[in-house]
This record gives C-alpha cells, structure tokens and sequence, in this order.
C-alpha cells in the first residue's frame, strides 16, 4: 500500500525537473522574455520552493506513518493509545504554516506593487481594442493600426491601454508577463517590455463564445531602430483606415488574418461604448482620472 | 415560437439523448406498472419526510449527475486529446463545458453533501429526525425540479453556454439571446433556494436537537462540518439569489444591472457571484473534510486527534472564505491595495487547512491503520488535496496569478481539489454509511479495483493540465492548433478514460453487492465505530433510535464498547413521528413549471404557478397535522425485544 | 425533551404591566430619525459628514429594533439568535464595504 | 414530543413547545440570510446611485414629504407590532388582534404610498427601472422591500384568520411571534433604505 506514497512522490517529480533543467522553453510562462514576466517568473519560483517544502514534508510523513502503523498480521493486538491532543505540536504546525504564508506574502506584495510603479523610462503608448474575435492596436504617436499583431521595440517599456468593444478578453502575452482583462466602458493599463527581439504568442484568455479559441495575436519585437522605421514605412505605404473598414472589423466575427494601416480609428467609436457610463461618471465622482 | 426553435435539433447526439431520454421515461412507467410499484413510489418515496430516504434520493440523483457531467467531461477531453479535432464544435464545445461545470458543482456536489449530511447528521446527534421535515423534503423536490430544469435545456431549447460562471456581459440578453442562459439562472435560483432552506434546518437541528449531555464540544466532526457549512450556506446563498434575480432581470426585464449601456456594471455580476462562489468551494469541501474526520479516526483505531483544533480550524475557514472572493479576478485591475489585501486573506486559509491536514496525519500516526475502501479513499485524498491546495496557494501570490489565471493550470488546480476533496470525500462517505443503511457492505475487492482506477486516472488526467496552464494553455478553447501541447493533452485524456472505467467499476461494485453480497445487519459493521450511527441496528429503524442515550463524552459508543456498557438502554416509550406529505413534491412540481415558463417568458405560465405556489404555502400555514405516535409494541417488534 | 423544557425560556423584562420598552423604543426610534433628517437637512455639516452621521444613527436603531421590540436576548437560545444576526450583519458589511472597496478601485485605477 | 407542552410550564406560549422553540430559532437565522441578501441589493444601489445615464436623478425624483410619511407609517406600524406581541403575552386575544389589525393598516398604507410614487415615477417622470443602472437599482431595492411587505401583509391575514379560529395556543402564537419578528425585520431595513437611499439621494 505505501505504493501510493510513490506514486505521489512520483507525479511530481517531473515538475521539479522540469523546474530545474530550465528545460523550459516551451513552457511560456516558464521563459520569460522581459523584465515584467521576470519578476513574475521569480515570484512563481519563490512560491514553488516554499510550497514544495509543504509537499515534501506532507508526503515523506505521510508514506511513514502508513508504513509503519498499518494493520499487519503480526499487530493485530496492538490497541493504538488514547492521545488526543498536543498543543506543542499543534503550534508547530500552525505556526510554521503561516511563517511560510508571511515568506510568500512579502513578495507578493512587493511585486504587486512593484508591476505598478511607474518604469523609469517613458513608455511608448499602444492602445488595444478587444473585439470578438480579434485584435486591433492603435499607435496614436505613430499614427497607424494593425490587427492581430503588434510591433514593439525591444528594451523599452510599452503601455498598452486596454479597451474592449462588447465583451470581456483578456491580454496575454505569457513570455512578456502576466494578463490583464480588457473591460467594455472601463480603459485598463498594462505595462510589459521585451528584453530583446523575437516573436511572442498572445492570446485573449477570458472566454468570450464562439471564436474565443480563435482570438490570438503576434508581438513582434524588434530593435527599436527597426520599429521605427516598420513604423514609418507602414505610415508611408499601408491603405487607410476607414470609418466603414473599422466599423467592418470590429462586427462579431472570427477574423485570423493580421492586417495593417496607416491612419487610425477615431476613439469615439470605442468611446461611444461608454458614453453612458461618461454621462453618469459627472455627477457621481467616481470617474478621477 | 416554433416546434423546431423549441426543440434543439439538428445534431445526432442531441437525437440520440431525445431518444433514450423517452426509452428511459417508458422503461420506468412499464416496470413500475408491471411490478405494480406506483402506489410504493408514492407512499414511500415521493411524500416521504424521512431524513434517510431523502438522503439516499440526493445520493442517487448526484450519482445520475456525475455521470451526466463526467460523460460531459469524457466529450470534452476528446475533443482536446490531439490538435485541430473536428469531434465537437466550439457551440456544442461550450455547452458541454458550461453544463459540466455547473452540474458537478450544483447539481452533483451539493446534492452529494446534502445527501450525506441527511443520512448522517440526525443519526450522530440522536435525532429521530432533522428541525423541520416538510422543509427537508422541499429542500429536495426544490433541488430536483432545479436540476431537472437545467438537464432538460439539452433537448428543449438548447443549453447555457457561457460557462459555469456566466460572466457578463457574455451572459447578457444581447450576446446569449437563446434561452439557454435564461435554464442556467432559473435551475440554479431553484435548487438555491432549496440550499438555504436546508443550511436553516440543519444549522437548527444541530444546536436544538442534539442528544441529551451531547454539548457543541462532544459533537462528532462529521456533525461540526455540517454546522459550519450550513452557516455558510446560510450566509452565502442569498448572495447568489440576489445576483441571479438580478441578472435574470436584465435579461427579461430590460433593467441596467451589468448591461455596458445604461451605465450597469458586468464587473458587478463577477463580483457577487464570487461573493457566493468561493464560500461555495467551501460549503462542498467542508463536509468531506468531516467524512475524512470520521473515516481517519475509525479506521485508525484512534480517536481523532485534536478535536478541539478541528473545530477552530473550521471556523476559522468559514469566516475567511468570505473575505476572499477577489482572488478570482486579480487580472480585473483593481490596483495593487485591492490584490494585496485579498492576495494575503487567500494564502491565510492555508493555516487552518494545513492544521487539519497534520491533525489526520497525527491521527494516524501510532494508530492501526486498515486499509478498507473508505479508508482508501481517504488517504489517496491527503496527497492529492495537498497538491491541490498548494497550488491554490500558488494561485493566490496575485502577480503570480496574472500568468495563471483561466489558463489550464487553474483547472487544474481545482479538479484536484474538487475531486480529490469532494468526489474522494463522498465515496468514502458512500462506502462507509452504505452498511448502516442496507446492511451489507460494498464488495471491497472490486471497490478496490474502482479506487485504483480512478485515482491513477484522476492524477493522470489533471496533473499534465498544470504544465498546459504553464505552457500557455487556456482554458475554455474548443481546439487548439499548438502541436507543443498535444503529448500532455493526450496524456490526460487517457487518464478521464481511465475515470471513466474507475466510475464504472464503481457502479458496477453497487449493483453486484445489492445483488449478492451477504446480509449481516450488524449494527457496527467495521467493528471500530465510534459515534452514535453505529449503536442502533441497520438498518436504521424508521424512527432512528428506540431510546435516546445520555452521552458524556466523545465517540460514546467506541468507550461504551469497550468498557462493556449497553449505550442504548432503558424503558421504551411512544415515540412521535412527522407525517408523510405529498405537498413538498407537488410544490417542487409547481415550481419546475413556474421555472420553466421563466425560461421562456411564458407568463401565462408563470402567474398561475405563483398562484399555485402561494395557494399551497397557505394550505400549508392552515395545516395542522401533528404527526402520529409509533406504540411500543412495534417499537419491540423491530427492534427484536 | 421533556426533562428540561422549563429552562428554555429565559425571561427578559416583566410582559404583564404597561408595555414601556416598546414606548421607550418608539420614541427612540422618532427621535434618531429625526436627528439623521436634522443633519442633513439643516445642521450646516458637510454632506458626506452628515450621511455619515445618519449612517450610525441608523445603526443605532437596529439595536433598538433587535433588543427593544424583538427581544433577541430571550429565550435559551439567545447566543445562537444573536449570532445569527450579528454574523449576518458581518456579512452584509463585507459584501457593501467590500464592493465599494473594490469597484471604486477598479473604476480609478489607471496607471501613474 | 416536539408538539408537547410540559406539564408546569409558565413561560411565553410561544416558547412552550419544542417546535416553536425550533421554528423561532430557525427565523432568527433566516433574518441573518435575509440581511446578507438586503446587503447585496445596497452594495448595488450604492455602486450603481451615480449611473444615471442621462436619465433622471435622484434630486430630481425624490420627494421629502412621500418619504417622511413612508417612514413614520412603517416605524409605526412596528410599535404597534410589538404592542401586539406584548398583548399576546398578556394572554390577551383580543388586544393581539387589534393591534395586529392596526399593524397590517399602516403596512398597507404605507405600501399605497411606495405604489403611488412608483406610478409617479413611472408614468410622470417616464423613470422606469430601464431607464438607467441608477433606477435599476432603486427599484429592484425599495420594490424588494415593497414585495417584502406584501407578503409579510398576506402572511399576517392569514395569522389573524388563524388566531380567530384557534385562539391563543403555542402555534398560533409562535406564528404571531414570528410574523411579529419578521414585520420588525422589514422596519430595520426601511430606515437603511430611509437613510442611504432617500436622504443620501436627496443631498447628494
Ligand atoms: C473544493 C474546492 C476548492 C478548494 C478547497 C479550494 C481551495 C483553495 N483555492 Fe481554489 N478554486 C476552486 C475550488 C477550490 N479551491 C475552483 C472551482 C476555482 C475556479 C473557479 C473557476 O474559475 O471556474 C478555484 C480558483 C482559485 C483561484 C483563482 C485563480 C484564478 O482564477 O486565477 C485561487 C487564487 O487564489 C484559488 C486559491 C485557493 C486556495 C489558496 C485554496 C486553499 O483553501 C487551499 C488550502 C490548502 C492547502 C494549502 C493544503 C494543505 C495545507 C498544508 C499542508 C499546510 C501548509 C501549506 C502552506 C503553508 C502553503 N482557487
Ligand atoms: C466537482 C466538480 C468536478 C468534477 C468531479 C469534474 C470532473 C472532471 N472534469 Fe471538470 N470541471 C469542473 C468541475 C468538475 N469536473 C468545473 C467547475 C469546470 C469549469 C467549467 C467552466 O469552465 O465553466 C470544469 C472544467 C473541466 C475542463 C476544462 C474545460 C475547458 O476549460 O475547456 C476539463 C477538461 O479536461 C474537465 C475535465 C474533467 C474530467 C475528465 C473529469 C472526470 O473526473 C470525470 C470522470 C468521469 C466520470 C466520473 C463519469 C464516467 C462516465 C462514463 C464512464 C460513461 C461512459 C459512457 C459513455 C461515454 C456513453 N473539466
Ligand atoms: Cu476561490
């Protein structure tokens, strides 16, 4: 019977090599490629060692106390002591807990803190726009706009302010760092930065219906020298974008294929979404910004 | 509304379930007939306000729901087993998931809990019954008219698809006009309301009818969890009423709760239903946390170690689980004070868990450990739960979060605790009480077979899911095109078969031992039990218990044994009993049809149900049946004397 | 059961002579209603003082209602009656503090 | 046993037997659900007061004179409640049923004047509960109060009906006791609707 303690010990081995080998490059959130996911990455580590002290101590106990005290031939007569409490014990185990809850509890909330000061460096400013099933992003300094994939330069932060048309998505580009939901009539903000240029999968990861599975995009970072002039040649050679294409585009609908252009939606129409929330956000104080 | 808008049509499977839905409904009518069992089915099943009748009924009917929702499950792992399936579409993908999740949860869990705690509960404290009889059986007729309602979307109408959690604006009238949403909301206000009317009687039960010298302190575990959950349900539930009525408004009614337009809020609707939805992790882990208690101790030969830490440590779950709820929306972006606060209430839960966990293992240790299937059931569950629970703890570091949230890793986190905490719990409770209700044990060689297959395929099947979730896998995607994920993938859909198999073995276990498996009626049949159930003869007697015992300490009947003392003892008298009422049944009727017509915003439907429903509250209010007494004389027949 | 049934009922006031809890609860209730209209229509303080002001006032009057007319410290189970209402009002302030603390930070948050 | 009064017994008839010990401890627990599912509907309204979406306010809506006599028939109405109870202690029948009468008089009044100004609203002010989250929550608050005063008022014909027929045993006044507990219940929650929505809607 104390297979099982094995078998246990066994599952979870795997991870922990994996952990260790850095045999991780698939494992995105495992690989991070920026200092946001950095600080999460180490986060996650922080978290993995403490909790596999947890386990380690659970399942080595465990597999002792069944091998030694099961029911056997031999102990058959043996009646088990009338013990019932002791606090000795009992406050080693509730306190050494929480000192583990305190060690995982400091960083969490100098991390979640540390995501949300503001980067040294001035960021360049992206806006995305959720629709179903795809995604279109704005650079209003660039003055252009592309659909399921994004330019960014690399080492250098970028905001991007998160809106969405109908329902609710989530950014997510795991390498970069952790999501964060794109609301209908509420602009969130999220900061991630490559470290150097490559390709990122993104995807949207709050279900949304039918195309949800379908809603991914491409961060493409480059050196910023480069971005800058994708930038100026997009501006200088990529159709324009109509009121009627983005009308068309933003229609609920799966749309894979990654287009481009040169001049820019005009917010009212996201902003039109929220205009009744706008309306009331006067008389009641809420809206600070 | 036409036929074929009414009923869903157009897919095979949808047909074949028309078809053994009607071949099943005949197949009941004719053996009922047939063996002329309708007026038993009235008299002793339907109108009955027997609190172990109605267990056995919830018990029944969460095992109809697993396997609803774990063929559910089997659909959608093989749907995911390689890249690009065409097995399911995304529509028919996100039905399956959405009814899954909501049946485990609602409509298997809570009956299974609901279920254990009314063949169990009276039983531990000496009760002849629960508080209010009539409400118990209305508790049930309650879940079982919600539970029928939200099966039946799969044929009528067409079901919910926007996921267990029906986000908003997902769930709003504009982007799921179907009626399916419209099923989800009205199946779980039903069967919701039937919860908070029995966290009342059982939270009643327990502090007014316990036996005489039975203080809070000398109450089995089993019977504590079922007090801290039923405060819990009490409290919790009328969040969930009140966000669904609140939706089911919005989409009925034109109102601007969590409508974009008209300045409603959808982070609202998250926010209540998270207020409700993480008290009810609790409300269905609890009670298996008590089963374990039970099963640690008895099989173990040894009392349960720190009694008095148990009950803390519960309490002390019970109030954090309300202070926690945000963790399920870290990524909404409510700032970093927001994430902080309930970033540290999630992880704090830990303690009191972990205390509990070191208690089992204490309790085993120097103890004498019997491997019976119960006791199977409970050891697999400390490791599991553990992984589980660690990961939730993982899960709970917010900046963390940010890269696991809705991704598989989260599914993976909660299947381990769900299932290793409740399905693992009510198996071991089903396998434990099943002698004191039938008299006879399970076969446990093929109990066995039925543990091991499930156990090895539950780890199979969701641990991968944890590497998915960090390899960027999220959740709630029909298909996926990542050729990276296929090996894990498949992986886990060869442990849901293997589930499946443990599942059916199980089944199997329950049919052959009802069939062949000797009768020896022993009051104590694992020879170790410690709390009142196992002094009365099992079956349990109709009225429970002849006499009612003086109780002096905890597991009286463990010390009574072994000091040679007769527990139950004394001169017999009358004993009074509730009477049989079919009002319970017919209400749960009248309701199903008040939901039903919601549904479809039939209301010359609904006015006359309401009517009808008020109409018997009333007839209820001017009854006053006063039960009947049972005479010694039977009272000695039965019990052998 | 039957053995100690006389102790169920602990009593609390004197229910035979002239009903003066409930008049004394009465007037007590005009009165902090009263109050909370005189705050905040005509005392002069700012508003978001004055509502919080009529916010205790109100909660002052629950008191009068659970202890003056409900008598929810009679009977054997009076710790249980309390609790029940005291745990609920917990609640009740966790799911409105709470939201409000949630939602307003959600509705300001933006970055720097 | 549970419907069993003991021989010797000199408490309240509503505590006499063990059922009705049960059924008003079991009330009491009932209210704590009902004020965490009040809760819900506050947090709503104080999250949602401001989105008016361009429609009426609650300055514009809210009338001083309409709400006063509201709150005074209500607090009224719960004295005279508890004028009740305590003559049902006095074992005084007759007394129980006027004052409940008195009781269910003013809960209707009151509940004629909460319809009246929702018509106001509704039909004068074209502010029906569609027009913006801020009245979605107005009227799903007070109409949940008001649907609870209904019912609390049928409930109470009923009980009166009863105490006809019956007199004054341990049901009927355990049914009176905790119709009585419920109609105090529905006051606490008027003066937070008193207070959070009509005096904080009128000034701010
Ligand atoms: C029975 C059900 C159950 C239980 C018991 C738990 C228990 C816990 N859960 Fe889980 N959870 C769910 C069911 C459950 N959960 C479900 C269904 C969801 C997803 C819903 C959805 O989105 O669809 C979810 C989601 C969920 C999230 C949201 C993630 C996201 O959406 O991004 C989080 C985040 O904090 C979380 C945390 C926790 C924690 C900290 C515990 C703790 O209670 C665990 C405590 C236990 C232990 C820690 C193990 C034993 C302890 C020790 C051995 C002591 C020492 C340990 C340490 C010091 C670490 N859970
Ligand atoms: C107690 C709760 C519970 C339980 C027991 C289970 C059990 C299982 N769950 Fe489930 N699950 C949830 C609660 C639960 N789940 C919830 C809440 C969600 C979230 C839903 C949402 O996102 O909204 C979810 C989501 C979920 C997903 C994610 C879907 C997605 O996000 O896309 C998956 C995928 O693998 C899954 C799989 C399984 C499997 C394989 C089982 C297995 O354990 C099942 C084992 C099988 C059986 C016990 C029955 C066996 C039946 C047979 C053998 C019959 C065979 C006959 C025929 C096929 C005719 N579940
Ligand atoms: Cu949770």
């Amino acid at each position: 019977m104390t297979k099982k303690g094995l078998v246990k010990l066994g599952t979870i081995f795997p991870f922990l090599l994996l952990l260790l080998t850095g045999c991780t490059e698939k494992i995105e959130v495992l690989d991070p490629q920026g200092p946001v996911a950095r600080s999460q990455y180490n986060l996650i580590l922080w978290s993995f060692a403490l909790v596999a002290i947890v386990l380690i101590v659970v399942f080595v106990a465990f597999t002792i106390i069944l091998i030694r005290y099961r029911e056997r031939p031999d102990n058959m007569d043996y009646e088990p002591p009338e013990t019932q409490e002791n606090s000795k014990l009992e406050i080693i185990w509730t306190v050494i807990p929480f000192l583990i809850v305190v060690a995982l509890a400091i960083p969490t909330v100098q991390i979640t803190y540390g995501l949300e000061k503001k980067p040294e460096q001035e960021p360049i400013r992206i806006q995305v726009v959720a629709a179903d099933w795809k995604w279109i992003f704005k650079y209003p300094e660039q003055g252009i706009e592309t659909v399921n994939y994004v330019h960014i330069p690399a080492g250098q932060p970028v905001e991007f302010q998160l809106d969405a048309t109908e329902n609710m998505n989530s950014f997510w580009v795991p390498k970069l760092g952790g999501q964060e939901y794109t609301m209908p009539g509420h602009t969130g903000y999220l900061v991630l930065q490559a470290d150097k240029p490559g390709e990122y999968d993104g995807k949207s990861n709050n279900f949304t219906g039918e195309g949800f599975a379908h809603m991914k995009f491409k961060v493409i970072a480059q050196e910023p020298e480069d971005f800058d002039k994708w930038a100026r040649e997009t501006k200088a050679t990529a159709p324009k974008l109509t009121d009627e294409k983005f009308q068309e585009i933003i229609k609920k609908g799966v749309l894979e294929e990654r287009l481009t252009f040169s001049s820019t939606h005009d917010d009212s129409v996201i902003q039109s979404v929220h205009q009744y929330r706008k309306k009331s956000g006067e008389s009641n104080g809420h809206q600070q910004h | 509304m036409r036929l074929d808008e009414f009923f869903v049509t157009g897919d095979p499977m949808i047909y074949a379930a028309d078809v053994s839905i009607v071949l099943t409904i005949i197949a009941i009518v004719a053996v009922l007939t047939y063996f002329k069992k309708w007026k038993w089915l009235w008299t002793e099943w339907l109108t009955t306000v027997d609190h172990k009748k109605i267990g056995i009924m919830y018990i029944l009917a969460a095992l109809l729901m697993m396997f609803r929702g774990g063929v559910d499950g089997l659909l959608m792992r093989i749907q995911l087993a390689a890249p690009d399936m065409k097995f399911l579409e995304s529509e028919h993908y996100n039905q399956i998931f959405t009814t899954h999740g909501t049946l485990m949860i609602i409509f298997m869990a809570m009956p299974f809990i609901f279920g254990m705690i009314n063949i169990a509960m009276p039983l531990q404290i000496g009760a002849r019954d629960v508080a209010y009889p009539w409400l118990n059986a209305l508790s049930f007729w309650l879940f079982f008219a919600g539970a029928m309602l939200f099966n039946i979307s799969f044929v009528i109408g067409g079901s919910p698809d926007a996921g267990w959690t029906s986000y908003t604006p997902l769930a709003s009238i504009e982007h799921s006009p179907g009626v399916g949403q419209n099923y989800y909301l009205w199946g779980l206000q039903l069967s919701g309301i039937g919860s908070l009317a029995s966290g009342i009687n059982f939270m009643v039960t327990i502090l007014r009818m316990r036996a005489p010298g039975m203080t809070l302190m000398k109450m089995p575990m089993f019977t504590w969890s079922v007090f801290i959950t039923s405060i819990i349900i009490v409290y919790a539930f009328p969040i969930l009423t009140v966000a669904l009525a609140l939706l089911t408004f919005d989409r009925m009614f034109g109102t601007h709760f969590f409508t974009v337009d008209g300045g409603g809020m959808p982070m609202m609707w998250l926010n209540l239903f998270w207020m409700w939805g993480h008290p009810e992790v609790y409300i269905v882990v609890l009670p298996a946390f008590g089963i374990f208690s039970e099963v640690v101790s008895t099989f173990s030969r040894r009392r349960l170690f720190g009694h008095h830490a148990m009950v803390m440590s519960m309490a002390a779950i019970a109030v954090l689980s309300f202070i926690v709820w945000v963790h399920h929306f870290f990524t909404m972006g409510a700032g970093p004070a927001v994430n902080s606060f309930f970033s540290i209430s999630t992880m704090l839960i830990a303690v009191p868990t972990g205390v509990k966990i070191f208690n089992w293992l204490a309790t085993m240790y120097k103890g004498r450990i019997r491997f019976t299937v119960p006791m199977l059931w409970t050891l697999a569950f400390i490791p599991n739960f553990v992984i589980g629970g660690v990961t939730g703890v993982m899960l709970a570091a917010a900046p963390a979060d940010y890269q696991y949230h809705n991704s598989y890793f989260l599914v993976g986190h909660f299947h381990y605790v769900l299932i290793a905490g409740v399905v693992f719990g009510m198996i071991a409770g089903l396998y434990y009480w099943w002698p004191k209700f039938f008299g006879f044990k399970l076969n446990e060689r093929q109990g066995k077979h039925g543990f091991w297959w499930f156990m090895i395929g539950f780890n199979l099947t969701f641990f991968p899911q944890y590497i998915l979730g960090l390899m960027g896998m999220p959740r709630r995607i029909y298909m996926y095109t990542n050729a990276d994920w296929s090996l894990l993938n498949m992986t886990s859909t060869i442990g849901a078969v293997m589930q499946g198999i443990g599942f059916l073995i199980i089944c199997y276990n329950i049919y052959w031992s009802v069939r062949y498996a000797p009768r020896t009626n022993e009051a104590d049949p694992w020879d170790g039990g410690r709390t009142l159930e196992w002094a009365i003869p099992s079956p349990v007697p109709y009225y429970n218990f002849s006499r009612v015992p003086e109780i002096k300490e905890l597991d009286p009947v463990w010390y009574a044994k072994k000091r040679g003392e007769k527990l139950i003892d004394g001169p017999l008298e009358k004993i009074h009993m509730p009477s049989n009422s079919g009002v319970p049944f017919i209400l749960g009727q009248i309701f199903f049809v008040f939901g039903f017509g919601f549904v479809f915003g039939w209301f010359w439907m609904v006015i006359p149900a309401f009517i009808a429903i008020l109409l018997c509250m009333a007839w209820r209010s001017f009854d006053y049946d006063d039960g009947y007494y049972v005479n010694v004389e039977e009272i000695k027949e039965i019990e052998g004397v | 059961m039957a053995s100690h049934n006389n102790e169920q009922y602990v009593e609390e006031h004197d229910h035979h002579g002239f009903p003066w809890g409930h008049v004394i609860g009465f007037i007590l209730s005009l009165v902090l209603t009263g109050a909370a209209l005189w705050f905040v229509f005509n005392s002069g303080l700012s508003t978001s003082v004055a509502i919080g002001i009529s916010i205790v006032l109100a909660i002052l009057q629950v008191f009068v209602q659970l202890y003056m007319f409900m008598h929810i410290r009679e009977s054997k189970s009076a710790p249980f009656q309390s609790g029940a209402i005291y745990f609920g009002i917990f609640i009740a302030l966790t799911v409105v503090l709470g939201s409000i603390f949630v939602m307003w930070y959600v509705l300001v948050s933006h970055m720097y | 046993m549970a419907a069993h009064v003991d021989p010797g017994y000199k408490g309240p008839l509503e505590y006499a037997t063990e059922e009705g010990r049960m059924n008003i401890l079991g009330f009491w627990i009932f209210l704590g659900a009902e004020f965490v599912l009040f809760s819900c509907l506050f947090a709503m309204y104080i999250v949602l007061q401001g989105s008016t979406a361009g429609g009426p306010t609650s300055q514009e809506l809210f009338e001083f004179k309409s709400m006063l006599i509201q709150t005074l028939l209500l607090l009224t109405s719960s004295f005279t409640c508890g004028l009740a109870i305590h003559e049902m202690r006095r074992e005084n029948k007759k007394g129980l049923i006027i004052w409940l009468i008195i009781t269910l008089l003013l809960g209707l009044g009151f509940l004629y004047m909460e319809i009246e100004e929702f018509l106001l609203y509704i039909y004068h002010e074209g502010a029906t509960w569609g027009t913006s989250a801020f009245l979605s929550s107005f009227f799903v608050l007070v109409g949940t109060h008001g649907a609870h005063v209904t019912l609390g008022s049928l409930w109470m014909i009923s009980i009166i009906i009863q105490l006809v027929q019956r007199g004054l045993t341990p049901r009927t006044t355990r049914k009176a006791f905790i119709i009585g507990l419920y109609w105090h219940f529905l006051d606490v929650m008027w003066i937070f609707i008193f207070t959070i929505v009509y005096l904080t809607g009128m000034v701010v």
